[in-house]
């Protein structure tokens, strides 16, 4: 797909501490086209959300985006000055959260939550963004929208108001949305309901999407390309067919190891021996080679670059060596 | 051309506020109105509800006795146009025929006679003010006798206190009794006034303010150019002396003496100082067989004069005088102010010798000294607790530990006076109300009997000697003047060879006064607004 | 997670078995007092201003305490550079010739035995309710809570107040020093249990529907005694900020109740003591008689809350 | 919602039941009533007489009950120093500490909330920092002592406010005011301010922490990932949460305003009731103690169920617990 929307080139993200800096994303490229939807997945702490806040600009203090570039539609915006970024925050990428229970402000009414967001970046009079806020809760399926819109956050229940929360990514038509772990805090029934309502948006509206989960099941139903972070790097990126079914990367074939479907309850991700290092010590060479079975010298002090392998990318020195072996 | 003309509107307008604001600036003929603060409150209206020179002097301006005081504390006539004494026992009285009381009704005999009764039921304060023994009869209905069982020279010198109320008046609402009839029911008399003084109380909120103003139907001429007068509260010292400073206030009572010279630097005010008749000394309790709260157990060393002399030569009172009082106290040999006795310069005050002090502890079996409680008030005279705390360290210097025991004076009365008495050591202060050694040698030094006469009533240590009580008997029926001051002598040279008591001082009185107001200071401390005047 | 990543991955503790004082070191405790010039100020005024009230007496040239060292001679001086200062007394004398100085010293002592003394009695109070509450529950918890709440409307002062007007009222006539130290210790420690019996109770609240308390009771063991060994470490953290503001409230309470007439006498003053009757010098030109020991107040409380700030601040996880 | 008004009702009825014991109690049992009513010389037949009309014989539950009865219908007693009706003393001396006590509140909520939330927002300038300084000071010097220095500054130094008093006031029915005269105003200024620092400093801090709770949570994220503008997100969203628990604090604060005024009283010699408390413990009048710690325990309970109502009309979520004490 040529209709690239977003594109991340590099990009890093550093955190100083009084225990110095950290770096949480290093060295991260992908692409994002139109009406694509791009999985993110890797352990807790592997930088998937870091990456998601990056692009949308809302890394806090002390964090700050310390190299690389991150261009949407060919127009570079992590280097804009914050009140442009913020009319590109929910006008032209929107976000969804993990939790939709605090992810809305309980004082105000949903209703007023969307028409809020709708003439933030549009023209629209209160009257018809009220209008466009009831057409948006129909659309993402939320039932009596015209009475429902007058509800307050708590009278929903979590899958309406991770619905309401959609609507609320959607409401100014954004070409990019990032869902950062939208079905984490949902029951197993209605997660696959969230699924596939934004699926069907993301097709009808022709917004790209980075859907930030942890949880492969999800990556395998929704996502049309995958990427898998560890400690802050994409160790392998490809089409979800690809990935799922013929993992190159040792880590990414761990994670692979067990998929829940969406039918059945979540096992636990990882099956690796040991965990993912601290940002504090990450060690030289290959991130993940304390814990490789296939680990051999060169991946103690070189980092590995990601190489096509296929139709994917994979940063593994395995591949080199198998080549050179070949 | 063109800026001229409308420069013209903007000058106008700038004009006409001028005036405005001038004119509004101009008070429509204020009413005069004098402010004046005191460190504590007229608790009651009631005439007869307590004994305090500050309240007394109020009730002054609304009611009125038979015989008044002058300036100069001379006897005057008030209610009564004349009095005399056809025979000792006898005293006749006739009375102004022009006066009426506030509420409209003439001022008569019954009046006179009714208020004799109620000033000296239970629950009034001023019992003593009225012979006990007097029977009052009306003649006609401006002649009043007062029949006395024994020649008493000094009968009506506790009459310029002796308010006279409205029989009528009384009656009517409820107040016959000088406490209610029930003890939940308030008193009407302690909210409300009727009197036939030169001034009316229009607002009285207890502790919080009092508002006078002229009694347009008074019958005598007034001195005082006031048309109102605003009484305050202020209890804090700090705060008095600021809201005078401020101009706020004309008068407060009293400077604090640290800051009386800020005030007389201050130009807006001064300190109206002067002698004040109220005598400020220490007492002992020479009654119990064993001290209360002391280490030594089951004997009294008060009883020892030793004991007492010691602590009478251990206290420095000239350093007191001049540290503690700053100057502002006259030290006293006598429990009397100088003025109220002629004799008063015979009298010398032993010089403080902390070394014979601690000799005569040794000599009365107290060579390390002992330990006992003071009583103290603190918010009662002129640094009462300061003092207090300079005994108790010169008292430390010859052994002797005391424990002070200082609180408000309504906690420190209810604790030393009748019936309990509860007290070893203590300080107070006493204004004889007969402004007579008399009433020194009865109330203080009598010996206490507990009987109705009233003897030994502030006699709180119970220093008793019987001699005293003889000598007071005598000075009561003593007509010739020469003979009297003989006899009192003799009383007070007991007292001081008993070591009865320990006179420290007199203290000055200290008036914060506005230069704005003209006014008289008595030194029984009253403040009487029919002489205050105040510049427009 | 959230973008606050750096500071969740911190290094977990060292297995190796450490000292104490080392595993302090490293602790973020530790660290971000370091960072703090105002915590390290706040510590070194209050570490010396308590070792001046333990050192009081040795290091006090008079001792205030002793009429007997009390002469009227000295009263009134100013301090020492100025024209009529005397020697030994560096920040001149009061009424009663008291040396200001010793007078600051003991009356921080006294200051800090009543405070100190306050929110240990308020402590005990406190924490043993919330247990009681949080553990027992139902009518006994609303109870204690509804009490808990009806406290809240009387601060210190106006319990105080009553407490003495009580006291006074029903024993007679004045109460001695030490009787009275008791009766504000009282006063505080009953105005100020609130706070820690409700963070008490929540934590137990929250303990008792955990596993091992459950767990416990199946197997039989006495489920308070390890609920009381899990919740305490829990609460330590909470009791002591509180203890730590509540000690300078407490101080500043005793102070006003001197003020107001109802504190310590003047013949053993307390800071608070010392300030009411300096305060009669205000206007006057003897400033230094409030002057220092106001200053001396006003310092600890500063530095005692500025501590306990820091370390509300240290302790709370939500604003690292 | 209306059964948790009314089950707020009950308890405050309940709370005024055992408060109401406690002042029998003391009206009762501190020391002999008979003694303080009667003067000392008065015979033991006179004693029991007065004894008997206190109805001090009956067992002590008929006296509660009686004492309950009086109390309902607004007899306290009579004061044992001024011989008057308790409840006319303190009605007479109440518009005083009311109005004391609201302008010290207006004070404190105006000026509290505006530091707070400029300490929140702009955290690292010297302003927040110097607010954060004064805060401190203000809680760490006693009230009599700031209250003196203002009179010493303003009124003596400068000669600008009076230093006692209300000055003139205006009686409407049986309100006296000082809001409509000058000098009432004027005489407002200081005492207001020395009442209402120490709530003032603990309004600001508790709205500053509050307000940087309120910053980190979700539904403030979201609001920023909606685009919304920094005013929107700070006024909008963050202050309006931010308020909701501050009102609790700041309603029950105004119950201890109203006690705390006793020491502002007392310097400022306000005739509230505040200073008529002063005097009655320094004259053992227990009367009005009693009276004095009843209405401050009604006002007080009247206060929080007014907050309890307002916090179900502000928070739709009708949180049941009482927020965050700090």
């Amino acid at each position: 797909m040529s209709d690239t929307v977003l594109s991340v080139r590099d990009l890093s993200v550093a955190f100083e501490t009084r225990r110095g800096t950290l770096t949480a994303i290093d060295g991260v490229s992908f692409d994002i086209a139109k009406g694509e939807i791009l999985g993110v997945v890797g352990e807790s702490g592997a930088g998937k959300s870091v990456t998601g806040a990056a692009v949308i600009g809302l890394i806090d203090p002390p964090g700050r985006i310390a190299g690389g570039t991150i261009t949407l539609r060919g127009e570079r915006i992590d280097d804009l000055p914050p009140e442009r970024m913020r009319r590109v925050r929910g006008r032209r990428i929107g976000m969804i959260f993990q939790d939709p229970l605090t992810s809305l402000d309980p004082l105000y009414r949903v209703g007023d939550q969307i028409v809020e967001t709708i003439r933030t970046h549009t023209d629209l009079s209160q009257k018809a963004a009220r209008a466009r806020a009831i057409a948006l809760l129909a659309e993402v399926g939320i039932p009596a929208p015209e009475r429902r819109i007058d509800g307050y956050p708590h009278e929903f229940s979590g899958g309406m108001r991770q619905r309401v929360v959609i609507a609320l990514a959607l409401a100014a038509e954004p070409e990019l949305i990032i869902a950062d772990e939208p079905t984490t805090a949902l029951d197993v029934s209605v997660q696959a309901q969230i699924i596939t309502l934004l699926k069907r948006l993301c097709r009808d509206h022709g917004t790209a999407v980075m859907l930030v989960t942890h949880d492969m099941g999800v990556i395998a139903e929704a996502a049309d390309r995958v990427a898998v972070m560890y400690s802050g790097r994409i160790a392998e990126i490809g089409p979800v067919a690809d990935v799922v079914r013929e993992p190159r990367h040792p880590y990414a074939a761990g994670l692979m190891g067990a998929i829940p479907t969406l039918t059945q309850s979540p096992g636990r991700l990882a099956q690796i021996p040991g965990s993912m290092p601290r940002l504090t010590a990450i060690p030289a060479g290959c991130a993940f080679h304390p814990r490789c079975p296939k680990v051999f010298s060169r991946c103690r002090v070189e980092r590995p670059e990601p190489i096509p392998v296929g139709p994917s990318r994979v940063a593994c020195h395995l591949f080199d060596a198998q080549e050179n072996a070949a | 051309m063109e800026s001229r003309l409308s420069r013209r509107p903007l000058k106008a307008l700038a004009l006409g506020l001028l005036l405005g604001l001038s004119a509004a600036a101009v008070p429509v003929q204020a009413a005069n109105v004098f402010r004046f603060a005191f460190q504590g409150d007229i608790k009651s209206l009631d005439p007869y509800s307590l004994k305090e020179s500050f309240t007394i002097g109020m009730h002054g301006a609304v009611y009125e006795s038979l015989v008044t005081r002058d300036k100069n504390l001379k006897f005057a006539p008030q209610l009564a146009e004349s009095w005399e004494t056809p025979e000792p026992t006898r005293w006749r009285f006739h009375l102004r025929k022009d006066v009426t009381f506030h509420d409209g009704s003439p001022f008569t005999a019954d009046d006179v006679i009714f208020s004799a009764a109620r000033v000296r039921a239970p629950g009034s304060n001023f019992q003593t003010n009225v012979p006990g023994d007097a029977e009052f009869v009306k003649v006609d209905d401006h002649t009043v006798d007062m029949l006395l069982k024994k020649p008493n020279p000094i009968a009506i010198y506790q009459f310029s206190t002796w308010y006279i109320m409205s029989k009528a008046w009384a009656e009517k609402n409820g107040a016959v009794a000088p406490s209610p009839a029930s003890a939940t029911s308030p008193s009407y008399a302690a909210l409300h006034e009727n009197g036939t003084g030169p001034f009316v109380v229009t607002e009285h909120q207890p502790g919080v303010k009092t508002v006078f103003k002229k009694f347009s139907g008074y019958w005598g001429k007034v001195e005082s150019n006031l048309d109102e007068a605003v009484f305050t509260t202020i209890g804090n010292d700090a705060t008095r002396v600021a809201a005078l400073l401020s101009g706020e206030v004309d008068w407060v009572d009293p400077v604090p003496l640290q800051d009386q010279q800020r005030v007389n630097a201050s130009g807006t005010a001064t300190v109206m100082a002067g002698p004040e008749l109220r005598t400020i000394f220490l007492g002992m309790d020479q009654g119990r067989d064993e001290l209360k709260d002391s280490t030594v157990k089951g004997k009294n060393p008060f009883k020892d004069a030793r004991v007492r002399e010691a602590f009478y030569l251990a206290i420095d009172e000239d350093t007191i005088a001049k540290r503690v009082m700053r100057g502002q106290a006259t030290p006293s040999a006598l429990l009397i102010a100088p003025t109220l006795y002629d004799r008063s310069g015979e009298f010398k005050r032993p010089a403080s010798d902390a070394k014979r002090a601690k000799q005569l502890l040794t000599e009365a079996g107290y060579p390390d000294g002992f330990g006992l409680t003071m009583d103290c008030p603190n918010d009662r005279y002129v640094n009462d607790e300061p003092i207090c705390q300079a005994v108790v360290s010169m008292l430390a210097r010859i052994g002797v530990k005391v424990n002070l025991a200082a609180q408000p004076k309504a906690k420190y009365f209810a604790k030393v006076l009748a019936p309990s008495y509860d007290t070893s050591f203590y300080l107070v202060g006493w204004t004889p109300s007969s402004q007579d050694s008399h009433n020194i040698l009865f109330e203080i030094a009598g010996c206490r009997k507990g009987d109705k006469s009233g003897r030994g009533g502030w006699n709180l240590g119970n220093y008793c000697n019987p001699k005293i009580d003889e000598i007071a008997d005598r000075v009561e029926s003593e007509t010739d003047p020469k003979k009297r001051d003989a006899e009192i002598k003799e009383g007070f040279d007991t007292i001081q060879a008993d070591w009865g008591y320990i006179p420290l001082h007199q203290q000055a009185l200290a008036w914060g006064v506005s230069k704005k107001v003209t006014l008289v200071q008595r030194p029984d401390n009253m403040l009487m607004l029919y002489w205050v005047s105040k510049e427009p | 997670m959230s973008a606050s990543a750096g500071e969740a991955a911190l290094p977990p503790p060292a297995a190796a078995p450490r000292s104490r004082l080392a595993r302090f070191r490293d602790s973020d405790l530790w660290a971000s007092f370091k960072r703090s010039k105002l915590a390290i100020g706040a510590l070194a005024v209050t570490a010396l201003l308590f070792t001046l009230a333990i050192a009081a007496p040795l290091i006090s040239p008079q001792n205030p305490y002793d009429p007997a060292q009390l002469d009227l001679i000295n009263s009134n001086l100013p301090p020492l550079w100025q024209a009529e200062g005397q020697a030994p007394f560096l920040w001149g004398t009061d009424d009663q010739g008291r040396d200001v100085l010793s007078a600051v010293f003991y009356g921080l002592r006294l200051s800090l035995i009543v405070g100190i003394l306050g929110v240990l009695v308020s402590g005990a109070l406190g924490i043993a309710l919330g247990l009681v509450a949080g553990y027992v529950g139902g009518w006994l918890d609303t109870l204690i809570m509804r009490v808990a709440d009806v406290q809240l409307t009387f601060p210190a002062i106006l319990i105080a107040l009553i407490v003495d007007g009580v006291a006074k009222a029903a024993f007679g006539g004045a109460l001695d020093t030490n009787a009275t130290i008791g009766l504000i210790v009282v006063s505080i420690g009953l105005s100020f249990w609130v706070q820690y019996a409700r963070t008490v109770r929540s934590s137990v609240m929250v303990e008792k529907g955990k596993d091992y308390v459950q767990a416990a009771r199946l197997i039989g063991l006495s489920s308070p005694v390890i609920m009381l060994r899990h919740v305490l470490p829990n609460v330590t953290g909470p009791v002591f900020v509180i203890a730590t503001i509540n000690l300078a409230l407490a101080i500043i309470t005793e102070a006003t109740l001197s003020f107001l007439g109802t504190g310590l006498p003047e013949t053993m003053p307390s800071l608070g003591t010392l300030i009411r009757t300096g305060n009669r010098f205000l206007f006057s030109g003897e400033w230094w008689i409030v002057a220092f020991p106001g200053l001396a107040l006003a310092g600890l409380v500063l530095a005692i809350n500025l501590l306990g700030d820091w370390l509300r601040d240290a302790l709370n996880p939500k604003l690292q | 919602m209306l059964a948790f008004i009314l089950r707020r009702a009950l308890q405050s009825v309940a709370v005024l039941a055992v408060v109401g014991l406690i002042a029998f109690s003391m009206f009762r049992f501190a020391g002999d009533p008979v003694n303080q009513i009667v003067g000392a010389d008065t015979p033991v037949a006179e004693r029991a007489e007065v004894r008997r009309s206190l109805g001090l014989d009956d067992p002590t539950l008929v006296q509660f009950a009686r004492y309950a009865g009086n109390v309902l219908r607004g007899n306290f007693g009579i004061s044992y120093q001024f011989r008057q009706p308790v409840a006319s003393l303190l009605a007479e001396r109440m518009p005083a500490t009311l109005e004391l006590a609201f302008c010290a509140t207006v004070f404190a909520l105006s000026v509290g909330i505006l530091m707070g939330v400029y300490c929140a927002l702009r955290r690292e300038t010297w302003l927040a920092k110097l607010f954060q300084a004064v805060s401190l000071v203000g809680v760490s010097l006693p009230t009599f002592l700031i209250g003196i220095l203002l009179i010493f500054l303003f009124s003596v130094t400068l000669g600008w406010l009076p230093s006692y008093g209300r000055g003139d006031t205006v009686r409407l029915g049986w309100w006296t005011t000082g809001f409509l005269t000058g000098s009432g105003l004027k005489a407002l200024i200081l005492p207001a301010i020395t009442l209402g620092l120490f709530q003032m400093t603990l309004i600001m801090r508790l709205v500053r922490a509050e307000m940087l709770e309120v910053l980190r949570t979700d539904y403030i994220r979201f609001a920023r990932a909606r685009g919304l503008t920094t005013r929107a997100v700070h006024f909008g969203h963050a202050l309006k949460n931010t308020l909701v628990p501050v009102i609790t604090i700041a309603g029950l604060q105004l119950g201890s305003v109203i006690a705390f005024s006793i020491i502002t009283e007392t310097v400022f010699q306000w005739p509230g009731m505040g200073l008529l408390f002063v005097q009655a413990v320094q004259n053992v009048d227990i009367p009005i103690m009693a009276a004095y710690l009843l209405l401050v325990a009604a006002i007080f309970v009247t206060i929080n169920l007014v907050v309890d109502v307002l916090y179900t009309v502000v928070d739709p979520r009708l949180r049941l617990s009482v927020g965050k004490a700090a």
